[in-house]
């Protein structure tokens, strides 16, 4: 089977059609993972050990199982209990979660970054524990997440091929869709490749700015 | 080419691709493969002096490629001769016939009879498997891509169809009904046959290069459907061996261009 | 009850084929880790060409799309794969690339200071690796090893999409025959957790027993 | 005679299965300098670290300026401080580190001003106002807008020292502020202490290897020795006539090492 | 007079825009007892590494033993040395480091026998015999079976010399070697070092802090400023009558910080 550059051109609107969901799943998922991360973090701490072990288990659960059984999961059987999301919010939600076990570890490394010198530094000049996080340990705890963050995010752009199998018409399901009814796998799949590639190296020139940029400064 | 049929006799085996769409093809609790067309196929491998079948579950859609990638040696799985797959595959004698149907919420809210009636009604959706013959109606009658969802089996077809993710589901007669007496629930009822849709067959599909292997087939599959052992084997799962007798590649893979 | 069995039969069938690709996945992702890792380290220009092509086309490609690529497109040159051949070289060279990063990583994480100390000793470069950086180097692998393990067994499950009969295909089936979308999920979802949860023990076991006498090693 | 403004009352420290302090008693007077002297492992750093409540104490009491540190009044005698009464308490101590552990996020006037401005309530012109006249007493005006990175080793504490003056504590607490700087930077720092040393009349405690400087400093010399104190009294008698073995070791040592006394 | 053991000539050493050592040269005799002093900067640790082929030059050569270090004869005249001749010429030359860096994962008598087994294909027994011997004369014999992270500082540094001495180099370097270690350790260190310096006729070069050491050690002292020597002589000379004012100061402000000269 010979490469078709004019098959190319043809499918080419149709595979951007499905780059643009690709992309927004990207975005809403990195927002979800965001959020909940912080939330898992902060529920980790949880001076109630039961709340900690048990979120502790959960993102265990979470991280130990494929996300795409996940994903049947909470396409085919959540409706049994009455919660009916649309493909691309059950995608958006599922791989949301499952990397938000993921951004919690971030968040909660950087925490543990700062060394224990800056708390006591803190509290030696009488600052309140709440002066301390939003003055001292924020500030220097979040700028060296952000590339953490960010390699975690391309990797959630790399795992969105997943949501077309809850038939979300992402850029790997129009690609699919194409070659079932050309029956060519070859440029189609190619295609897909290429993008994702293209826009991993570019993303991951970009991390690397990011993490010189944010390189830990030292006392 | 011949040296294709010597090479399975010697390796022993041929690899199927099937879909698991049951009466068409079906996978029981024990991963055992049954089903109309690959018992059929079964059958007259042996007959040709190959000893077993293997079978791999594939998607519609992926098959023809599978087949021209060298995975499979044969398509037997209830995939529809159409002009364009005859272009791309070699068809055996027409095998397994079967009118399109639809399955839909009780009392049929919207209304649909037929493929055209999905496209002029903005809401609808439909399911059908990707790559598939439904798909291709659908999309032949103008319901635009985004109304028409891949399903990737049919038990998610009807789950879908339940949850109100579609509103119908597309597949051939018996499949339709295959699925509704499993799913058993009071809330679902059948179109079938959908109007204006054709009744298809399927053949087993081979690949281009090998059309003696074809040949070969076609020639147990005469002696098959003249005794009657032919009837023996697909009635029982509701298909009709008249049907397939009554008609031939050449009329199928001619037709409505 | 007796149908049930059946399935479950089918169901951890597909936990063995799992296991199996998990398995001969790991250990050519570890042949590739080590090759491409260490490849990246050397002094050769052509062979850290070579090594850092490879990572970053596979960390910037999905293991989805690889996956469709040798299993659809693969055959076109020549080589066709069983779908279980083509699960493990996608998820091997998928990791692999994950993996390499790691063993440079931790070759590195060494330390200049004990490469310094063998340069004032007059080992070669090759006794440097063999007898004092890898050996120190391989516990400092080891936690990410497992990570990217899991990673593997998780991808596993992406391979039920080329009709290999793993554990997520077989849950399918038996959603298919039984129209129960919840018990198969349900039982292969605690399978995997089960399967993560044993490989992370195994590496903790392993750890173990590799740092033993390596107490308060500085890095 | 006026009354002690920390006493320590029979303090016990353990780790898990390690005692560190065990039953340290000891007063310090108002405005006296006080360095504590002795082996590495004593329990040294220890003291000066629950002064500074960044520790617990597994038993004893301790008064600073006339309160409990780690109790208060309640119920029908004490409890255990909450976080408000060591929150007042912490306000009459300050602390230098040994690796200055300055905020390296903020420029050298931030990093003093912060503390004033935030628990005292100060506006920023006056609290800069007050850095920068420290800054200047330890000879780092020039510096108020660099960022801690940016300074040697000497400068950062320096900055520190001001950073702990700023909230004008009673007490200071000094843990081996020289040790992690390199020796042509030592000087300039203990010349800063020494100045304010003779300056002011806060109490000082100095935990220090520099004998000589501990000699020149402290109007009390503390020789500590797994814990406890072993020996004290003037500089000019410990460092000449120590009456304890112990203590004659360990000076024979130091002095070995090269350093003066 | 016999010749130079060591002849650095015009050396240059450039990091990016940084010269850090500009036109070098120095001799040093087969047994000269060196000590190489001077302010934080200057390139004493760069010479040493050098020496030891740890970094690459710009500019210049230099000649160990009779032979190009970084160089070799080919084609008409010199080119650079490649891995085979390095190997050879590092044969001569043992370096004990500021942070020892021992091998953290074998024992200590594997520390000193490994480099003698694989090197010079010294079969275990005798490799063995001899580190025990080594480890004995820095008092460590009874240590042979610990691994690094259960010693202390000091006798990491022990460790150090003896896994130097076991390839018998014609020439020693020494970078800063009690620096890293408490007050108390410094003295076990140099007490070996003495030993050494007295018993064998190695050449050494040493790089200190340590004045008084380096004044009983050094048959010649080199001050270094700015990747230059500034001053050079016998210790006695240096320490009490420098003629250059660089290196006034510098002996001033290292004597105010408590180090005794
Ligand atoms: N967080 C801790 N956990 C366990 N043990 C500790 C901890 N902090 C200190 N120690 C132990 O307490 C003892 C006293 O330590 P401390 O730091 O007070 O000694 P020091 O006199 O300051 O010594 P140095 O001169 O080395 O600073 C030591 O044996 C030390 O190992
Ligand atoms: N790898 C490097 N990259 C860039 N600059 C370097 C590097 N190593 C050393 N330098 C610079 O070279 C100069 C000389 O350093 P060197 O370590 O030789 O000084 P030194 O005399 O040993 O000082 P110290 O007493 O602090 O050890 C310094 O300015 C140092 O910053
Ligand atoms: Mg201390
Ligand atoms: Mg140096």
């Amino acid at each position: 089977m010979e490469w078709d550059w004019d098959f190319v051109w043809q499918i080419m609107p149709t595979l951007l059609e499905g780059f643009k969901i690709t992309i927004l799943a990207t975005i809403l998922g990195a927002a979800v993972a965001m959020v909940v991360g912080l939330a898992l973090a902060i529920a980790r701490r949880s001076p109630v050990a039961a709340i900690s072990r048990a979120v502790g288990f959960v993102s265990e659960f979470i991280r130990g199982t494929p996300l795409l059984v996940q994903l049947y999961f909470i396409f085919y059987v959540l409706p049994d209990i009455g919660i009916r999301l649309s493909p691309l919010t059950a995608g958006v939600i599922g791989i949301g979660i499952h990397y938000a076990t993921y951004t919690a570890e971030v968040y909660r490394a950087g925490i543990e970054n700062v060394s224990r010198g800056q708390w006591e530094a803190a509290k030696a000049t009488n600052l309140t524990t709440r002066q301390a996080w939003i003055h001292v340990i924020l500030p220097q705890a979040i700028p060296p997440m952000i590339p953490a963050l960010a390699n975690y995010f391309i990797a959630m752009f790399k795992e969105t091929p997943l949501l077309s199998a809850i038939t979300v018409l992402e850029l790997m399901n129009q690609a699919k869709s194409i070659a079932n009814s050309n029956y060519r796998y070859i440029e189609p799949m190619t295609l897909v490749g290429i993008f994702f590639l293209v826009i991993s190296l570019v993303s991951v020139v970009g991390l690397r700015r990011l993490e010189e940029r944010y390189a830990r400064m030292d006392d | 080419a011949d040296d294709k049929l010597e090479q399975l006799k010697e390796q022993g085996f041929a690899r199927i691709a099937i879909a698991n769409e049951p009466p068409f093809t079906a996978v029981g609790a024990d991963g055992k493969v049954s089903g109309a067309a690959p018992d059929v196929a079964r059958v007259i491998f042996e007959k040709l002096g190959v000893k077993e079948v293997v079978a791999s579950i594939s998607e519609y859609g992926a098959m023809i490629p599978g087949l021209q990638a060298g995975r499979h040696d044969a398509i037997t799985a209830g995939l529809f001769m159409k002009p364009e797959r005859c272009n791309a595959v070699a068809y055996s004698e027409p095998i397994l016939c079967d009118a399109e149907a639809f399955a839909l919420k009780k009392g049929n809210p919207l209304k649909l009879t037929s493929y055209k009636d999905i496209a002029d009604n903005p809401n609808a959706k439909i399911g059908a498997p990707g790559g598939g013959t439904e798909e291709k109606l659908a999309l032949e009658a103008g319901v635009p891509r985004d109304r028409v969802i891949v399903v990737p089996d049919g038990q998610s077809g009807i789950k879908m169809l339940q949850d109100g993710r579609i509103d119908v589901y597309s597949l051939p007669v018996l499949s339709i009904h295959d699925l509704i007496a499993k799913a058993k629930d009071p809330n679902l009822e059948t179109v079938a046959p959908v109007v204006n849709a054709p009744v298809y067959c399927d053949g087993a599909a081979f690949r281009k290069q090998d059309v003696a292997l074809r040949d070969a087939f076609d020639v147990e599959l005469k002696k098959l459907k003249e005794s009657g052992e032919f009837a023996k084997i697909i009635e029982p799962y509701g298909f009709s061996a008249k049907a397939a007798m009554s008609t031939s590649r050449e009329k199928l893979c001619a037709a409505a261009k | 009850m007796s149908v049930w069995s059946g399935y479950l039969t089918l169901i951890l069938q597909g936990a063995l084929v799992t296991l199996e690709l998990t398995i001969m996945g790991s250990a050519l992702a570890l042949v590739m880790a080590f090759l491409a890792g260490l490849g990246r380290l050397s002094r050769f220009f052509a062979l850290r060409a070579l090594a850092t092509a490879y990572i970053e086309f596979f960390r910037g490609t999905s293991i989805f799309v690889q996956l469709f690529w040798v299993y659809f497109v693969l055959p076109f040159a020549g080589l066709t794969l069983t779908p279980l051949q083509a699960g493990v070289l996608a998820l091997g060279l998928n990791v692999g690339a994950y993996g390499a990063e790691v063993v440079r990583g931790a070759v590195k994480a060494v330390g200049r200071e004990q490469s310094e100390a063998c340069i004032a000793l007059n080992l070669s470069r090759y006794q440097r690796m063999r007898h004092v950086i890898l050996p120190q180097a391989l516990p400092l692998m080891l936690p990410t090893f497992c990570n990217n393990a899991i990673e593997l067994l998780k991808g596993t499950a992406v391979v039920s999409l080329i009709s290999l009969t793993d554990m997520t295909f077989q849950a399918q089936v038996v959603r298919a025959q039984t129209g129960n979308t919840l018990v198969p999920f349900a039982a292969i979802l605690i399978l995997y957790f089960l399967m993560a949860s044993a490989i992370s023990a195994a590496m903790r076991l392993l750890e173990r027993r590799m740092t033993r006498g390596l107490d308060g090693m500085r890095t | 005679m006026p009354a002690p403004i920390i006493r320590i009352d029979n303090i016990v420290k353990r780790y898990g299965p390690l005692t560190v302090l065990d039953g340290l008693s000891m007063n310090v007077m108002p405005g006296e300098k006080l360095a504590l002297i002795g082996p590495s492992g004593s329990g040294k750093t220890t003291i000066l670290r629950i002064l500074m409540t960044l520790e617990t104490i597994s038993g004893g009491h301790i008064e600073v300026d006339g309160e409990q540190l780690y109790h208060m009044p309640g119920g029908s005698g004490l409890v255990a401080a909450d976080e408000r009464h060591l929150h007042r308490m912490r306000g009459k101590i300050g602390m230098v580190f040994q690796h200055f552990n300055l905020f390296p996020h903020k420029c050298v006037l931030d990093n003093v001003t912060l503390a004033p401005m935030l628990t005292k309530g100060i506006k920023r012109p006056q609290a800069e106002k007050r850095a920068m006249e420290l800054l200047d007493m330890v000879g780092l005006a020039d510096k108020a807008k660099s960022v801690p990175a940016q300074l040697s080793g000497g400068q950062k504490q320096r900055v520190a020292i001001a950073r702990a003056l700023a909230l004008s504590p009673k007490i200071m607490l000094f843990d081996e502020v020289t040790s992690a700087l390199d020796p042509e930077l030592v000087e300039e720092v203990l010349n800063v202490m020494r100045r304010l040393a003779s300056e002011t009349d806060m109490t000082m405690l100095l935990v220090t290897h520099e004998m000589g400087f501990a000699h020149d400093f402290a109007d009390r010399v503390l020789f500590f020795d797994r814990g406890k104190i072993v020996e004290e009294g003037r500089p000019g008698d410990i460092f000449r006539n120590p009456t304890q073995e112990r203590t004659q070791i360990f000076l024979r040592k130091i002095i070995a090492a090269g350093h003066r006394v």
